[in-house]
């Protein structure tokens, strides 16, 4: 792989990776350099962006590196963030509603966990928009609090109960692991 | 005759039919039936004769194409009546269900070939404005969503999940192989000559670094260039470094 | 803001609004341009992207369009996310599908018709996945589920609509009315 191609490479790494960002040592393991020639690739991405009228840029924080947006374009980011926001959920919290729905009761940290991200506002907002609720503690140290849908939740969803939400795949997956082991007793039992 | 290719590869008796077809050479126009039903019937008993599950959809299809067969034999004045309309050519009628479904089966590739190159094609979490730009609670959602989307939803975060899952232990597994903790420790033991075992493990916690710092002991031991002693049970383990003996040629 | 301030603000939008993408109403309404500068500012940037040696590129799926890596690096990114385009879906589902995308809104029963082989675990399956939905019932005795494809299936096979599926008759000598009456005399055509 040449340098040209590193660099491409190296920002689609970039894009995918997000807010968590790489770091230098990993950036080595993947194309298999020293930290010296990383660095310098990442300063040469930083240039690009920089020479060139861009929207994104590269940003090195606490000694990761990430794609972000450049300030100077925040009024854009602030309208459509509101005009999302504005009359329906917006898929971040759909997702968040989603997570508490599926496997309710469920802590923050679980929700948080599943989506790889921070999800503190957007359960904020849920529990003011009261689709879901608080349903009790989890008994662990610092007893977090476990979160659930509410009857508004059913309403908005047009769902009589939680019953009728659509099957998930790994319940179809699990019912056919669990016949694929019945029928494997049966084969043994047949056997013997 | 003896199958190539086993029931279980079928999608279904029409895949067979399809298949049987194509071994010999001919149209789905040019199929004789009584032909293809001995085909059929042979292919069913010889995987009966492999004990291999056949679906009942399969038997039916055997018995149609059998009734087919019946029905051309017999004289065509036999069959009377308005049914005529339908009923009056089963053979035509088994030939179009050949010909829609494979309609279907053919544009098969086209969607693997899709899915694949939308398989390489990767996009990034969107990003997480709520701390930037506060966050208003919507008073009332105008826009109708329904449970699908809520599962479309809950799909993306899952699948997200499992492809972001391997990436930390990953690179913690790939840092360190047996062989670069063989070298690492060698140099290490042999600098200082004699270390506390459970010195060799301070470094790092991860489960995977320990196992791999444990085999590369066990390794080093089995090549004797360690030594490993402990002088009572339970009491401190020692590791020494084994001179390298000199080599005398004849 | 000019048109090379809009195209880098485009790519910081596309950027934040990652795997959600952006929809040319969206677009319209943040720069208050017409539908056709918004298309022709997602082309200018697409160019930009194709034109240079780059990482990442835009892609429309669903209406949506979205940042996404290019093909060529994905070998790099298989390094840290072991997990890329491992699952495929087996043929009796890509059949099943093909069915429901070129026939919808289609009953089960109907699905079977065509292929001749209970279907009934492979529709659970896809609905789970969320690339089929209900849609409706049908007017008929039993009042069975109608299914269709979902935005997820269109975003699956990299489809901007259904209008791109390709023409499923191209292969052989019937016309549409033709097969619209084989299709119409299967739904009669009972075997069992």
């Amino acid at each position: 792989m040449n340098r040209t191609q590193m660099l491409a490479a190296l920002e689609g790494l970039l894009h995918i990776t997000g807010d968590d960002g790489l770091s230098p040592e990993e950036i080595c393991f993947v194309f298999d350099i020293t930290h010296g020639e990383a660095i310098d690739l990442l300063e040469s991405l930083t240039d690009m962006y920089d020479n060139h009228l861009r929207g994104i840029t590269i940003l090195n924080t606490a000694g990761r590196y990430k794609m972000v947006t450049k300030k100077e374009f925040i009024d854009v980011y602030r309208k459509i963030y509101a005009n999302i926001n504005k009359s329906r959920l917006s898929n971040a919290a759909l997702e968040v509603l989603a997570i508490v729905a599926y496997r309710q009761p469920i802590t923050r940290a679980e929700v948080e966990d599943v989506r790889g991200i921070n999800s503190d506002n957007l359960i904020r907002k849920l529990l003011a928009m009261s689709l879901i609720k608080e349903v009790g503690r989890l008994d662990t140290p610092g007893r977090p609090i476990l979160y659930g849908t509410t009857n508004d939740f059913l309403d908005y969803f047009k769902l009589s109960s939680l019953e009728e939400l659509p099957e998930l795949l790994e319940h179809i997956e699990l019912d056919e692991e669990m016949e694929q082991d019945l029928f494997n007793s049966l084969k043994r039992f047949k056997i013997n | 005759m003896e199958y190539q290719v086993k029931i279980d590869e079928f999608e279904g008796p029409l895949d067979l039919l399809l298949y049987l077809i194509k071994e010999m050479k001919i149209s789905i126009d040019k199929i004789n039936v009584s032909e293809i039903t001995q085909q059929y019937i042979d292919f069913i008993h010889a995987m009966e004769q492999l004990n291999l599950e056949i679906a009942s959809e399969y038997l039916v299809m055997a018995a149609y194409l059998t009734f087919i067969k019946s029905k051309m034999m017999l004289p065509k004045s036999n069959i009377d009546d308005e049914e005529i309309d339908y009923e009056e050519n089963p053979e035509e009628k088994l030939k179009m269900r050949l010909k829609i479904y494979k309609l279907f089966k053919d544009v098969v590739p086209y969607f693997k070939n899709q899915e694949e190159e939308r398989s390489y094609l990767l996009t990034k979490i969107p990003t997480d404005l709520s701390n930037e730009f506060k966050l208003e609670v919507n008073e009332i959602l105008t826009q109708k969503m329904n449970v699908y989307d809520l599962l479309s939803a809950f799909n993306k975060a899952m699948k997200r999940y499992h492809l972001h899952r391997p990436l930390k232990t990953k690179i913690q597994q790939q840092t360190i192989t047996i062989d670069e903790r063989i070298i690492q420790l060698r140099n290490t033991i042999k600098e200082k000559k004699n270390m506390l075992f459970k010195d060799l493990f301070k470094d790092n916690d991860s489960k995977e670094y320990i196992v791999v710092t444990f085999m590369a002991i066990l390794e080093l031991a089995r090549e004797k260039i360690i030594y490993v002693k402990q002088d009572e049970l339970f009491k401190d383990i020692y590791v020494d470094y084994i001179e390298e003996r000199v080599e005398i040629h004849e």
